[in-house]
């Protein structure tokens, strides 16, 4: 892959709010690639890696809204997890591939297509930088 | 030999037109360990069932893949038809094609159908079994606290036939209750007469919480009577210890005395039979140091309506704004003020002083916009609402976090309205928000439904090890139990040796934080292990 | 034998939390719903987190929902009502009549087929909205041509799975439950009541489910007249609460309006953003930190407008008394919205009369006493929600599991009780 | 226990520049414990050498190995066959762990991929702090429990110092605990304050030989 954005769902927010993106027909580009997850908090830096190591072009961490997680800590551990492994590319060397974690409610189809868009916006603008 | 995995792809009725499936089809067939591929148009409908059951027996279909609608909506349908067919519910995923391909995108989606077609196989390939199973819970429950909450609550408890000890840290029960015995034709000898006599319900007195170990369905409490500790075991529960007020004069710099009184002081004189001098005037006054005055201005009404119709005396209430947001208190409101109780709003903060014996009150009333100088008798000085003393100590012992002003409960609002971020551990009434009485009653039924569906039957039906520590690997490092949030880790000793970290299928929420945290990689979630993820991520761009 | 199956009447929040605990704790649910969907307003409402969560708790919805409407021990009915009642608790007959949908629920795959060929303008069969449950979808009788006399049957032939049946006709049954929870909710105050305020007269006079309902469904706020983005945007509250026809706070409108000023602060900084207040209800768990931050951005105003008329150039000019300077003031806005309130449901009259519950004098349904929060006066029908009274998301929810605790209670004792008669026997 | 942190990423990428082939070889014990050298970091570590390898397009080939104690020969000694394998391999263990495979794999070039730092304690989840600082010359009986040497910011012997902050805060990190303030509480708690009156000498390292070595008693 290399054109891919590698996205982590919370399967209480971001999935359902993709869901909802496609039950009303909100078009967006066709590089998305959900991988659901129980909580935020079950991603950590080793996935984030892995996923740009098989060439992802940008991969987002998505959870609850802050203080809203089911899971109380899961997604602010994961905000934490994201910076970490903008650190660990960051001192690799690698700033060309764009790393984010947002948090968005299950009902917020339309915050997951601006995510995705801005993921988009960086990933070009990385891409023109080069 | 290699597993057998089935993919089921459905086209919605011939709706989906974005997606060849016929290419589809090929592609997919192509994946190692797929051994057979299935078009449908209809598989949620039941002949889309029977014709997949009939399938996954024909063919010996260990694992399946569904590529159809939303996980969301129809993945505890097609669990329900694998086990069906005697297969492990758990060896299901889906293909999300529908939601998150065919209609979020334009123009033909049968590659990306494909790649997450693929991302499911790749997954199922690794799964694990997970069985289910029931664990036993101890049906007895421990209410901590003596006020009404808590009284009522073990009422309840033992209406549907739970037993409940009610632990106070006081000598005797009541807490609060008799202070509200006015005003809501409430008899505390009563209440507190049929819990002494209830058979369901033990009662333990002077005694104090020291130490709560376990989980849900499994507490072992430490209680403290005296000098003497006996350990308990309960299967829930319930705090109910109330709040505490904080009278605070100090911002006027005078002090209670005479003239400035409480609430409660004022609620005492009320009640007596007779007063030497009967205030002419009296003021409330609150929103000075806390704006969160839903039981002020409910104390205020009340006792300013009492004071009218006892003594006649004028009376001002000084606020920034009537808190009416409970149940028929803009009611009372209104019968207050035609009872010609004078109310001013003030912004900034009102002087206060004494003058001849009196207490003078300057303020600046936003609806006159006038300064408004007024002198009274008796000046009831502003409560405030502060955590019960042992709030802070309880929450660390019990590894549960408080509010931002200090109560119990997370402000979280899928805690709401009773529980906390430990199955089992309850809070309700005083002791986690400002509820007036109406809100108390509430929170005290919710418990009783909250309890009732742990422990009425028993038992609770868990995925057994569904998140596991490798006893081998764990370092005993301690991470896990730190970080995680329902508390469901604790040491455990293996073999009188060795301490390694031990996962409660109870108490675990499966939410993956540990295993992600684990130094030593030395816990797995079944479903979403690392190596689930990692082929995930794998099959994508591949084709 | 005991009895086990309870009837909940309505699937808004307080009727899927009561449904929920019931059927958790081991009890069979009939859930009824007036409507196609279930979840009540609070799942139109919109998330009105910044960058935290501001509580507002209607994420706790979709939870709820897709709970429910999986759950083994729950049947739900939708587009069902209760017509008649009769025997007691512990052995209560409750007569549904379910209206046809035309298109069955359990067979329809929302696959949109039978949009495509429907020949009418607008459609006469369409999808529901995406966040309804159950997903399934709609055949508007007013619109199809059938029901005009037409033999139309496009949707029909088109349909892969054979949901759609235009011989429906409404089916009546009749069950055997030993409780009811009535959880039937409340109706938006209707602000064309308030003609002064502008509301359907001026287009930029919004109500707040408006609002809500733009945010959920646009992800941002415009102006209905031409689009733009507003820059000055008023809230008025009370609107339907606290005046003379309505003895009783509503509850939720200062918060919901705080939070959503707080919303619009958050997407537009530039914004400015004015609240029209009486008495500001900033008590209740976790919202003080919030207040103090809209006291920063947001600016309160005590009094309330008397009139809002449009100018010739489309804004808003808003009258109100400003008491301090002891005149009335003109200010022009982009934007106002409505806070509108709770109002008692123009057919609890029907449903008091069919189950023989009494109406309190605002209109909710009526609880025995005060210790209370859930009885009524008929033993064994228990009331949840805001068919009671005003109530937010979390109260709402409380009260619902409440009504779920007292059927429990009841018919334990009742099952009790009866085990003690034929021993007796 | 022993506390490490892992060295700059540019130290790392220089020591294994020549390399194509590496074996990145955790220890399951102190370091795993503080977040540097288990199976986690090891994997993150090896990850992002071939990412970085890979963007300089010199793509390097990583095996990934965690024992038990990388200071004992036997447990490390498993790694034989994977050390052959390979050009040269990047240990997280602690100085003795990569002493230890140096010494069993003599022909290979080992390098530290960790920075071996204090003895010391975790304050809570993710922080670690020094408390011993092996000094060899232990007197926690007569401070109360209290390593003045390490937890001093000035490691003084014989009381604080003149500057101690209100509310026993330290001048130096006034985010820390005077350690004399503790010293003198928890002395006096246990009813032993006649043990501040004593003098110490100062402590004479030019003394110590290196390397140290400890003798059990015990067979």
């Amino acid at each position: 892959m290399n054109k891919e954005i590698v996205a982590f769902c919370c399967e209480h927010s971001a999935y359902p709010a993709a869901d909802l993106a496609g039950k009303q027909r909100l078009c967006y580009p066709q590089n998305l690639r959900i991988i659901r997850v129980p909580c935020a908090g079950r991603i950590d830096a080793i996935h984030i890696l892995k996923a740009f190591e098989k060439g992802a072009a940008a991969v987002l961490v998505l959870g609850c809204e802050d203080g809203a997680c089911h899971h109380i800590t899961g997604n602010t551990r994961a905000k934490e997890r994201v910076k970490y492994s903008e650190m660990l590319l960051k001192e690799v060397g690698i700033d060309n591939r764009p790393v984010g974690m947002f948090n968005l409610a299950p009902n917020e189809p339309h915050k997951f297509i601006r995510v995705l868009n801005e993921m988009n916006k960086r990933i070009k603008e990385s891409r023109e930088a080069k | 030999m290699e597993t057998k995995i089935g993919v089921f792809i459905c086209n919605c009725g011939g709706s989906i037109k974005n997606i060849n499936f016929d290419a589809a089809r090929e592609k997919v067939a192509k994946i190692p360990s797929v051994t057979c591929v299935n078009l449908s148009s209809n598989l949620c409908l039941g002949e889309g069932k029977e014709k997949m059951l009939s399938y996954i027996k024909e063919e010996n279909i260990e694992r399946v893949v569904v590529a159809a609608c939303s996980p969301e909506l129809k993945e505890h349908i097609f669990r329900q038809v694998l086990e069906g067919a005697g297969l492990n519910g758990h060896f299901f995923s889906m293909a999300n094609i529908r939601e998150q391909c065919s209609w979020a995108h334009e123009g033909d989606v049968t590659v990306k159908a494909v790649e997450l077609i693929k991302m499911a196989v790749n997954r199922i390939r690794l799964l694990q079994p997970v069985e289910k199973k029931e664990l036993s819970v101890n049906k007895e429950v421990l209410v901590v606290g003596g006020g009404f909450p808590a009284i009522s609550s073990a009422l309840q408890f033992s209406r549907i036939g739970l037993r409940t000890t009610l632990l106070e840290k006081k000598p005797n029960l009541g807490g609060k209750l008799r202070e509200i015995e006015g005003f809501y034709s409430l008899e505390t000898s009563s209440m507190i007469g049929a819990v002494e006599e209830d058979e369901n319900i033990e009662i333990l007195t002077s005694t104090e919480v020291v130490g709560v170990e376990g989980k849900i369905g499994d507490f072992t409490v430490r209680i403290r009577k005296g000098a003497e500790e006996i350990l308990r075991n309960f299967g829930a529960i319930v705090f109910a210890t109330g709040y505490e007020t904080e009278v605070s004069p100090q911002d006027f710099q005078l002090k209670l005395g005479i003239n400035i009184i409480s609430q409660e002081r004022l609620a005492q004189m009320l009640q007596a039979s007779s007063v030497e001098r009967k205030p002419e005037s009296v003021g409330f006054i609150y929103d000075v140091s806390d704006e969160n005055s839903r039981l002020p201005t409910l104390a205020t009404l009340n006792n300013a309506l009492t004071l009218k119709e006892r003594w006649g005396s004028e009376v001002y209430v000084f606020c920034k704004n009537v808190k009416v947001d409970s149940e028929g208190v803009e009611k009372l409101y209104r019968e207050v003020r035609e009872h010609g109780v004078m109310f001013l709003k003030f912004d900034e903060k009102p002087r206060i002083s004494a003058e001849d014996g009196r207490v003078k009150i300057e303020a600046k009333d936003i609806l006159l916009g006038e300064d408004v100088t007024l002198t009274c008798d008796l000046l009831v000085a502003e409560e405030k609402l502060v955590p019960a003393e042992e709030t802070e100590a309880l929450s660390t012992l019990l590894n549960i976090r408080t509010d931002s002003r200090g109560f119990y409960q997370d402000e979280n609002v899928h805690l709401y309205p009773v529980s906390s971020e430990r199955g089992g551990i309850f809070f309700i009434g005083g002791c986690r928000s400002d509820l007036d009485f109406q809100r108390a009653l509430v929170d005290v039924s919710s418990v009783v439904m909250g309890v009732y569906k742990l422990l009425s039957p028993g038992k609770i039906l868990v995925e057994a090890e569904r998140v596991k520590v490798d006893r081998q690997k764990c370092r005993t490092c301690l991470t896990c139990i730190r970080v995680c949030p329902h508390s469901a880790i604790q040491l455990v000793r293996v073999d009188n040796e060795k301490e390694v970290a031990e996962i409660s299928d109870l108490a675990c929420d499966g939410c993956g934080i540990c295993a992600a945290i684990c130094p030593a990689k030395a816990i797995n979630f079944e479903g979403y292990s690392d190596e689930q993820i990692v082929a995930q991520i794998e099959a994508i761009g591949a084709s | 034998m005991e009895t086990r199956d309870v009837l909940v009447i309505g699937a808004g929040i307080a009727g899927l939390a009561s449904a929920l605990g019931l059927a958790n704790g081991g009890f069979s649910v009939y859930l009824i719903e007036k409507e196609a969907a279930v979840g009540g307003y609070a799942a139109s409402f919109c998330c009105k987190a910044t960058d935290v969560c501001s509580k507002c708790s209607v994420c706790v919805a979709p939870d709820k929902i897709k709970e429910a409407v999986i759950h083994p021990q729950i049947t739900l009915l939708t587009n069902s009502t209760i017509k008649k009642l009769s025997g007691e608790l512990g052995d209560f007959r409750v007569e549904i009549i379910q209206q046809p949908r035309y298109i069955d629920v359990e067979r329809c795959i929302a696959c949109g087929l039978c949009t495509e060929v429907c020949p009418t303008e607008p459609k006469a069969v369409y999808p529901p909205s995406a966040e309804a449950t159950p997903f399934s979808y709609i055949l508007d009788e007013g619109l199809c041509l059938r029901f005009k006399g037409e033999d139309c049957k496009l949707c029909r032939e088109s349909c892969p799975t054979k949901a759609i049946e235009f011989e429906l006709k409404s089916k009546k049954q009749e069950l055997s439950v030993g409780a009811i929870i009535v959880a039937t909710g409340f109706e938006v105050f209707d602000a064309r009541e308030k003609g002064s305020l502008g509301y359907g007269r001026c287009p930029n006079v919004l109500t707040g489910l408006d609002l809500e309902r733009i945010f959920n469904r646009e992800g941002y706020l415009k102006l209905p007249t031409n689009g733009n983005e507003p820059k000055k945007i008023a809230f008025v509250q009370c609107v339907g609460s606290r005046d003379e026809n309505h003895g009783y706070c509503s509850q939720i409108c200062c918060k919901y309006a705080m939070r959503l000023a707080g919303l619009v602060k958050y997407k537009d900084a530039d914004a400015e953003v004015t609240i029209f207040y009486i008495d500001l209800q900033t008590a209740g768990k976790g919202f003080a930190q919030f207040y103090e931050e809209y006291k920063e951005s947001i600016r309160f105003v005590q009094g309330v407008p008397v009139e809002i008329s449009q100018t010739s150039s489309g804004e808003l000019e808003v009258r109100y008394e400003d008491i301090s300077q002891g005149k009335v003031c003109r200010e022009i806005f982009d934007l106002v919205t409505l806070s509108v309130g709770i109002s008692p449901r123009h057919d609890s009259w029907n449903l008091a009369k069919i189950l023989g519950i009494n109406l309190a004098d605002q209109g909710f349904f009526d609880i025995k006493d005060s210790l209370g929060p859930n009885e009524t006066n008929v033993d064994g029908v228990f009331l949840a929600g805001t068919c009671q009274g005003p109530k937010d998301i979390p109260d709402s929810i409380a009260h619902g599991m409440s009504a779920a605790s007292k059927a429990i209670q009841v018919l334990s004792e009742f099952a009790s009780r009866r085990r003690g008669n034929q021993r007796g026997h | 226990m022993i506390i490490a942190e892992r060295k700059p990423m540019e130290e790392i990428k220089q020591m294994i520049a020549p390399y194509n082939k590496l074996l990145v070889a955790g220890c399951g014990t102190c370091v795993t414990v503080c977040w540097v050298g288990g199976e986690k970091e090891v994997g993150i570590l090896a990850s992002q050498l071939r990412l970085a390898r890979s963007a300089e397009g010199n793509e390097i080939s990583t095996l990934e190995a965690t024992v038990e104690r990388q200071c004992e020969k036997e447990m490390t000694a498993e790694l034989k066959d994977k050390v052959a394998e390979v050009e040269a391999v990047l240990s997280l263990a602690c100085g003795s762990g990569v002493q230890t495979m140096a010494e069993l794999f003599e022909d290979k070039p080992i390098f530290p991929a960790v920075n071996t730092t204090f003895i010391g304690m975790p304050e809570k989840e993710g922080l670690w702090v020094e408390m011993c600082g092996a000094c060899g010359d232990c007197f926690l009986d007569r401070t109360g429990g209290i390593c003045p040497m390490v937890r001093c910011a000035k490691g003084l012997l014989n009381g604080p110092c003149g500057g101690t902050r209100k509310g026993g805060k330290c001048e130096i990190d006034p985010e820390k605990d005077c350690a004399w303030e503790i010293i003198y509480r928890w002395l006096e708690k246990q009813g032993r304050l006649d043990l501040m009156r004593k003098y110490y000498e100062p402590k004479n390292y030019r003394a110590v030989k290196r390397p140290g070595k400890v003798q059990a008693m015990q067979a």
